[in-house]
């Protein structure tokens, strides 16, 4: 039989740069399950792109009905915003009793929303990434930080929860102002941070939206030298269009260690993309999670097959990496059991969310270097 | 019945209306004429409220009127057509027309909803009168025709037409007879006389025709310059020195080609009349 | 000194960013105000024929650069505008043949042209990311800086930074040229002024001998080369990015309609007027304050608004300037 | 009733509009054939209230000729409606910052108001700096009341809540409140904007559109800015999936019909949406129709034509320009509020005037403006279209594509595949403007 | 045949025809007068010779050659002006502009022709820096015409030249109109001033419902009681 898969992302809209990255994550994961002919005794999978335009509740939702409705899939990866995402659960997959993997929506809010067992998420809530950023931080001997988040549910709730931790820690944040991403001038901005003034400057935000524009800014006004980039803002671009000019800023992102994602961008890179770009990894995890729960559960029923996510996530058994999707199918279908690890070392816990490790990074001589994974 | 005092209207530093002061009485039929920027049309818009005036005021029957908005002019009686014709383009003829009368109870939209018999009876009634107004104005034919498929001419009728659907105390007429055919003209003449005399309407006229102004207006008032230049009856105003200088004019010099005017004639005429005439001879004579 | 120090904080994040992105913005509003007034429509496409152009530039800079060439301590896009605006002024040609010509042939509403744009504005969006792609796009080569922050320390020995960019000193410097340009053609051309007689009344200037097409022609090309330019300065001193110029629209008619629609003088104060508004309302002044008052440092950022009301702000400002000045700050037109 | 008087006028004559309305039927049972009833009921459901909303529209720009570049401003402030009436109040918000923020508020009115009196009142000089003593003591008044306030509701459970929250009132009451806040926000602009030229009105409404976006996506204490609210619940008498789902009644009436329980009861729910919306939307058309068809609708269209002379014979055309510009704006919240209780969320950033304000405005001229059924046919439509072409893009690429040798530009090709809905969009709208200039169902 | 020759000119704007079997003609140095009530297509009439409307029967000859299939502009080059009855200047350019534009095809000096038409409408002197549209207006009607006297047309169209002006700029006008006929120049025009402009006219048409109704030369038609009754106000 043929599988379908519906790949729910925001190809158009303020974030549809980073959507064909992710796109090709999950297409690879199907591709490499369908050529293995293993899942399900033969099945083929067939990825379906939709275009949940990241802000758009109603053509996101629109096209989530269409994916389920009419192009019959059995699981959805996606979505990608957490605002689009959230949209997404509660009309569509929640009426139909779809699966929705998320790559990327990291709201805080959707830990807490009721989704009957539906809905899952390869990326960390940023409750638990604004904790980490607070303690790195804090680390540097930096007591004072003045901080810019990209204005929606992902960046106000990064800002809120490291600005909740790193005060209750005994930082100082001297502002924490939005910015609006695709806006092209953010002088007015810049200007307001510069004034609040710190030690450092928080860019939580995205590294090819108002975020390179905020710190294009700061840098040519000379107003702050030093930097900290949560998960949104690390990405080559950020080496390729700052380089040496943001030597001794730091930062971190939900990424493992290991093997798995090594892997991974070697596989990325033979297929001819860039699999380091935002959440591409975790898009590759989604899509293998859900083809690995079908077999299973073995069953494409998402009603049945969603109660397995969390065994095949969570192990125990043999890890599977990016390129094992065989292997893993096997495994499964010789009864034994499995953990998948993926590209991004996936744990899921509580609801059904990635416990997240993060990669502390930092920026030496112009290049982007891991310091410590924690 | 209106009077203005002392109105001054500037637009940036040039003023258009320049310490005017005049009076219309009631029931008459006063003719305003003046040179071409005179201030004529400036003076109607700053008592018909379409311009603030900078200066001075205008009062109805002893009421303050200065600044009111055309709107509450209108409902106090005072109705005034353009020099350039103002229809409503895709509205029919007709509803052109029974648009007019104020208040009338189609149109709140309570009604429109819950009044329908109340809209009915009325609508009955408007649809008399204008059919009257029409034939009166010899356009019945033109009923069903969307106003802005009209000629310049019958524009006008409509703008007249339109004055004629409410009971107005007063009307300006902004060269209603400019573009009209004349023997039209004398019937918008003769309406207007009859408007006056049987439904008491009193007229305030600006025209450049003076056969027409001197058929029907009594007193006339010029004006040049933004002031008022002269004031009386139109036989006296004719023969005023400043006003065939500044208005009137002596008529065509180069009428040569019709009749046989000497050239001696017409240097005699000059001699007469320095300023403007001279220059504009000069104009000829090249 | 702390007064120097505050005039320099408030050139340096208030004067010198408004004042770049004023130029932009009036370039931008220049070519909505041309279209407007000779054309009589609200082309909403214009910020992404803006897009369009930049695109192209682009295109042709990465060009340039591939064979080796470049302009000195002078962006290579420089170099590629002229190409730029040859091929944008010919897509706009071609967009009135296809599509505006029959419009006019019709004589339909300028509501109906508004939407023809926004028709057109969607295909051209769709255009420009087939062409270029979505991603953000730096090609601003040369020399980055005319003062930079770490020299300006070094020589002043402040405490604050100024710097001035040289995309910064190319926009206001090339904005100038352009608009002087505009006037001289638009006031002193027999061209140009066949173009007013055009915009004010269409069968008289038939009746004139002046040629329509040949006056829609022009419009057009004048209008792809403003866009162009306007979008390529705008690229230059921020970065490219096709979305950007989609959301640039709201400020463009904001600027162009402040000023008074219609009017190209109008259309060059409202674009700074909506740069100053924008910058200057919600900037946080505590830094300025602290220097200019001795022993005071204030709790708060003394700041009138949060930039989230940036636009708000500058909104708000242009329906106080049309409440207290209706005819826009200098007179526009109004067909 | 109408429909017959516009088919009439219209250039294909009698049959013209009961023939489009049919070809619309067709579209979405086709769509309900091919791609299934839940899509078409989706489609059709956000049709209607995109229809709604073109009706509003409308009203403005086809009955009054003023142009509001702001439907997208009036649609989230109708969207608030549900968040404040319908969902639960957050416990303890009230009495934490509630009464500081309608403190708050008074200040700022009286201080307005005050302002307006004495520019009023005092001449010279001392107005302007009295007015400006006054404005400025009342902003920072304001702010000294707003602040701590805000603090203090944002700090209740942030996650899930710190905002206000609702009145718990049933979803339906948040309908007519929706189409208040929009009218409320609308006689504001237009005291202010109407009056002075026409563009004005449209520069002052996009102005306003981004402010209230702006304030609805940073004033978290009101409806928790861009963290969105979840789970507004249904107006009457929608069900919800699930508690069909579990019905056993439900579940066996489906099951004897032969329809699984699920798809039974997701298509219900839609069914149930699109009654309510069928309701609203004959219930506007009637109130419309009655009022164009008679001498209200004639005085609009006179002052629509020519605004000086209609002054000048007595209407008063400020008063009604701001009629019905409150009105046409109530309808479009009406249609915000709708909307919101149909998306069960509230997420402010999702308002964009693309889709807010201009695919309205297209809806508007593509259906014909001025004419009720041709804003109800166009907001279908459009609609229909704007969804379809997300599908169709692709599939146009390939055959565009195919071609083509594989290769990095094919590939180029392929991957842009998700922006020919801008170009399907475009060439849509430009077919119909260019063979229907005046929408599809003229106005006579 | 006459210098412009326009025959059995039949059509008008929709289903309906304005214009039927009209016939106007002019010679060089003739001045024709076209009357008749409102509405019965004079204007119409006048479009139609300019080529602004499309005829579906008959043809206009200027000089002898065809000019049927000529656009407006190209009627231009050929020799022709035309004051429209509104509409007739352009709102936002100063007067001086107005003028230039009406000297657009001309490739030779206008500075003297717009001293003559300076000297001739003093007041637009004055107010040459002026925008048209804030004139009043008489003095707009005479920037209309001093606009299209600046072309030096082979064949002036005037369509109520002296609606508005006040009858001393009336009689200047008619004067020049005179004079410029006598340089070689045929006008064309219509006028509701009927008795002073048929006074000075060659010939005379009156128009009714499109059809020629009278054709004579102006003085006869002057002499016409009947024509006097009805379409000349008595
Ligand atoms: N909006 C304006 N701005 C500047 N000047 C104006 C404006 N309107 C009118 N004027 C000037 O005011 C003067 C008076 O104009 P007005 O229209 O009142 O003259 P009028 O007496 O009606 O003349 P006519 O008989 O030609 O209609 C004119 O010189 C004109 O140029
Ligand atoms: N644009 C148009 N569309 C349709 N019908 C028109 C149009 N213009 C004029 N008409 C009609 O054509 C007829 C002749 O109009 P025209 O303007 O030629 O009259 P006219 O003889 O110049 O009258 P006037 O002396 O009033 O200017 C009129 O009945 C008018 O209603
Ligand atoms: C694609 C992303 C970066 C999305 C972001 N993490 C969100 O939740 O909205
Ligand atoms: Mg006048
Ligand atoms: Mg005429």
């Amino acid at each position: 039989d043929d599988v379908k898969m519906g790949v729910l992302l925001g190809f158009t809209g303020p974030l549809e740069s980073l959507a064909p990255g992710m796109a090709k994550g999950a297409e690879m994961a199907i591709k490499e399950v369908s050529e293995s002919g293993k899942l399900l005794g033969g099945d083929t999978v067939t990825p379906i792109e939709a275009d949940s335009t990241c802000v758009d509740a109603a053509a996101a939702t629109a096209a989530g009905e269409t994916l389920v409705t009419s192009d019959k899939v059995s699981g959805i990866v996606g979505a990608m915003c957490s605002g689009a995402t959230t949209a997404v659960l509660q009309n569509v997959a929640m009426a139909n009793g779809m699966v929705m993997i998320s790559p990327s929506a990291t709201s805080p809010a959707l830990t807490t929303l009721p989704d009957d067992g539906l809905f899952f998420r390869t990326a960390p809530s940023d409750a638990r990434q604004g904790d980490v950023m607070a303690d790195e931080i804090l680390e540097k001997g930096i007591k004072s930080v003045a901080v810019t988040y990209t204005n929606n549910d992902y960046g106000k709730g990064l800002a809120d929860s490291f600005e909740k931790a790193y005060e209750a820690k005994g930082g100082k944040v001297t502002i924490s102002a939005a910015h609006e991403d695709g806006k092209g001038d953010y002088s007015a901005e810049v200007g307001s941070l510069a004034s609040a003034g710190g030690d450092a400057l928080v860019i939580a935000g995205y590294v090819d939206q108002g975020g390179s524009g905020i710190l294009r800014g700061a840098l040519d006004t000379g107003a702050f030298s030093k930097f900290v980039f949560p998960d949104g803002m690390v990405s080559q671009t950020l080496q390729d269009n700052f380089g040496s000019e943001i030597n001794g800023s730091f930062g971190q992102l939900p990424d493992s260690a290991g093997q798995g994602m090594q892997t991974y961008l070697g596989m990325a890179k033979a297929a001819g993309y860039d699999g380091s770009s935002a959440y591409s990894g975790g898009s590759y995890d989604a899509a293998a999670l859900i083809m690995l729960a079908m077999e299973a559960a073995n069953s494409t029923d998402p009603k049945v097959y969603k109660d397995k996510i969390m065994d095949i996530a969570n192990g125990p058994g043999e890890k599977i990496y990016p390129g094992e999707l065989a292997k893993g199918l096997e495994l499964i279908k010789e009864g034994k059991p499995i953990d998948y690890e993926g590209a991004t070392a996936i744990k899921l816990i509580g609801n059904g969310e990635a416990a997240g490790t993060f990669r502390e990074i930092e920026i030496k001589d112009g290049k982007i270097e891991t310091v410590k994974y924690r | 019945m209106i009077r203005v005092e002392n109105l001054v209207k500037s637009f940036g530093g040039f003023r258009a209306v320049d310490d005017a002061s005049l009076c219309i009485e009631t029931g008459s039929i006063t003719g305003l004429i003046g040179p071409n920027g005179a201030g004529k049309s400036t003076l109607f818009n700053v008592i018909a409220g379409v311009h603030e005036p900078t200066a001075g005021r205008v009062t109805m029957d002893g009421e303050d009127i200065t600044g009111l908005k055309p709107h509450e002019l209108f409902h106090k009686g005072l109705l005034r057509t353009f020099q350039i014709a103002h229809e409503f383009p895709s509205l029919t003829v007709r509803e052109n027309l029974m648009m007019v009368p104020p208040d009338q109870p189609g149109e709140t939209l309570w009604n429109t909803w819950f009044g329908r018999r109340k809209i009915r009876d009325s609508e009955a009634e408007l649809l008399k009168k204008a059919d009257e107004v029409l034939d009166f104005l010899t356009i019945s034919h033109l009923r069903d025709e969307k106003a802005g498929n009209l000629s310049g001419g019958q524009k006008k009728l409509l703008e007249l037409g339109r004055t004629m659907m409410v009971e107005a105390k007063i009307v300006f007429l902004d060269e209603v007879g400019a573009g009209v055919n004349r023997t039209l003209l004398n019937t918008i003449g003769d309406a207007i006389v009859r408007l006056n005399k049987e439904r008491g309407y009193t007229f305030c006229v600006i025209e450049h025709d003076m056969d027409f102004i001197g058929r029907l207006c009594d007193p006339v008032i010029v004006m040049a310059e933004g002031r008022v230049l002269a004031q009386g009856s139109a036989d006296h105003i004719m023969e005023n020195e400043a006003v065939i200088e500044a208005y009137l004019g002596t008529g065509l010099k180069n009428k040569v080609k019709a009749e046989e005017v000497t050239e001696d004639a017409l240097h005699e005429d000059h001699g007469a009349q320095p300023g403007l005439g001279d220059e504009a001879g000069k104009g000829t004579a090249q | 000194m702390d007064f120097l120090n505050a005039l320099v904080a408030i050139t340096n994040y208030v004067i010198i960013p408004a004042t770049a992105y004023g130029a932009q913005l009036a370039l931008g509003a220049l070519g909505v105000t041309l279209v407007y007034s000779i054309l009589r429509f609200s082309n909403f496409a214009h910020g992404d024929t803006m897009a369009f152009g930049t695109g192209v530039v682009i295109l042709i800079t990465w060009g340039f650069q591939a064979m080796g060439i470049s302009f000195g301590p002078l962006p290579t896009a420089l170099l590629a505008l002229p190409f730029g605006i040859v091929i944008t002024s010919a897509l706009m040609l071609g967009t009135d043949k296809v599509v505006y010509q029959y419009y006019r042939k019709v004589k339909a509403a300028p509501v109906v042209m508004v939407m023809v744009s926004v028709g057109v504005m969607f295909i051209m969006n769709a255009l420009t990311r087939f062409l270029i792609g979505v991603d953000q796009i730096n090609f601003a080569d040369g020399a980055r800086f005319v003062i930079n922050a770490r020299q300006w320390r070094e020589m002043t020995g402040m405490s604050e930074p100024l710097t001035l960019r040289s995309t910064q000193v190319i926009t206001v410097v090339t904005a100038i040229l352009v608009v002087w340009a505009l006037f001289w053609f638009l006031g002193r051309t027999r061209t140009g002024k066949s173009m007013r007689a055009f915009s004010d009344n269409e069968d008289l200037a038939l009746l004139s001998g002046i040629d329509p097409n040949r006056v829609v022609a022009v419009t057009w090309i004048i209008t792809g080369a403003l866009a162009t330019i306007a979008g390529t300065l705008y690229g230059l001193d921020k970065s490219f990015k096709a979305f950007t110029y989609f959301q640039l629209l709201l400020p463009i008619f904001a600027s162009a309609i402040v000023g008074g629609i219609g009017n190209p003088v109008g259309a060059i104060a409202g674009g700074f007027v909506i740069s100053f508004s924008e910058v200057g309302l919600t900037y946080a002044w505590k830094k300025v304050v602290t220097y200019l008052i001795p022993n005071w440092e204030p709790d708060g950022l003394v700041q009138l608004l949060s930039t989230d009301y940036k636009y708000a702000v500058s909104f708000t400002i242009l329906i106080l300037v049309l409440i207290f000045k209706p005819t826009g700050l200098f007179k526009g037109k109004i067909v | 009733m109408s429909t017959a008087r516009q088919a009439d006028a219209a250039a294909g004559g009698r049959l013209r509009a009961p023939l489009f309305f049919a070809l619309m039927a067709g579209l979405i049972v086709l769509e309900g054939m091919t791609s299934g009833w839940n899509s078409a009921l989706g489609i059709l459901n956000m049709g209607l209230l995109s229809a709604i909303m073109a009706l509003g529209v409308n009203m403005q720009w086809g009955y009054a000729g003023l142009f509001n570049a702001g439907a997208m401003g009036f649609v989230a402030l109708g969207g608030l409606a549900p968040v404040l009436i319908s969902m639960p109040p957050t416990p303890g918000a009230f009495k934490a910052g509630g009464f500081g923020i309608l403190a708050a508020f008074a200040v700022a009115a009286i201080a307005v108001i005050g302002a307006v009196w004495l520019y009023r009142t005092l001449r010279g000089k001392l107005r302007g700096l009295a007015v400006a003593a006054v404005l400025i003591v009342g902003f920072f008044t304001f702010r000294w009341l707003f602040d701590p306030a805000v603090d203090a509701i944002e700090a209740i459970n942030p996650s899930a809540a710190g905002n206000l929250g609702g009145l718990g009132l049933p979803t339906l009451v948040s309908w007519p409140v929706g189409a208040l806040l929009a009218a409320g926000a609308a006689w504001l602009v237009g005291k202010i904007a109407l009056g002075l030229r026409s563009d004005y009105l449209a520069i002052a409404t996009l102005g306003i559109a981004e402010i209230v976006v702006a304030v609805l996506k940073n004033e978290q204490w009101l409806d928790r800015g861009v963290l969105n609210v979840n789970g507004i619940p249904r107006p009457w008498p929608v069900p919800y999936e699930i508690d069909l789902q579990n019905s056993h009644a439900f579940v066996t009436k489906m099951q004897a019909w032969g329809i699984d329980p699920t798809l039974g009861s997701t298509i219900t729910v839609k069914l149930a949406f699109l009654l309510l919306f069928v309701i609203v939307i004959f219930a506007l058309i009637w109130l419309t129709e009655m009022s164009l068809r008679s001498p209200w609708g004639r005085m609009m269209r006179a002052i629509r034509d020519n605004e000086v002379s209609a002054a000048a014979m007595g209407k008063n055309v400020t008063r009604r320009h701001l009629q019905i510009f409150v009105l046409g704006s109530a309808v479009i919240g009406l249609a915000g509020a709708m909307m919101i209780s149909l998306d069960g969320q509230m997420t402010p950033s999702s308002y964009n005037p693309l889709r807010y304000t201009f695919i309205v405005l297209v809806m508007v001229i593509v259906g014909g403006s001025g004419s009720n059924w041709g804003s109800i046919l166009g907001g279908v439509l459009i609609w229909y279209v704007w969804v379809k072409a997300g599908d169709w893009g692709p599939d146009m690429m390939a055959i565009l594509a195919s071609p083509f040798p594989a290769g990095p530009f094919k590939e180029h090709m392929i991957d842009s595949a998700a922006h020919m809905r801008m170009l399907v969009m475009g060439i849509i709208l430009l077919g119909v403007l260019r063979f229907s200039p005046r929408g599809l169902l003229p106005e006579k | 045949m006459s210098y412009l020759d326009a025959r059995d000119m039949t059509g008008g704007y929709g289903k309906a025809d304005i214009l039927n079997s009209c016939t106007l003609t002019v010679d060089k140095g003739e001045i024709a007068v076209i009357v008749g009530p409102n509405g019965a297509g004079k204007s119409t009439a006048m479009k139609a010779v300019f080529g602004m409307l499309n005829l579906r029967e008959g043809r206009v000859t200027l000089d002898g050659v065809d000019i049927t299939a000529l656009s407006p502009q190209d009627r231009v080059k050929k020799g022709m002006g035309f004051v429209p009855q509104v509409n007739n200047v352009f709102p936002t350019m100063s007067v001086e502009e107005n003028l230039e534009m009406g000297a657009f095809i001309r490739d030779d000096d206008f500075k003297v022709a717009m001293e003559q038409v300076f000297t001739l409408f003093p007041i637009l002197k004055d107010k040459r820096r002026q925008n048209a549209g804030e004139l009043s207006g008489g003095q707009r009607q005479q920037v209309a015409v001093g606009r299209a006297l600046m072309t030096q047309p082979k064949l002036l169209m005037l369509d109520e030249p002296t609606a508005g002006v006040s009858p001393i700029v009336m009689d200047e006008l008619f004067d020049r109109i005179i004079e410029v006929a006598r340089t070689g120049i045929s006008i064309l025009m219509v006028e509701q001033n009927a008795r002073q402009a048929l006074e000075i006219a060659d010939k005379g048409y009156v128009l009714v419902q499109g059809e020629n109704k009278y054709t004579d030369t102006g003085k006869a038609l002057m002499a016409d009681p009947e024509v006097r009754r009805t379409f000349l106000g008595g």
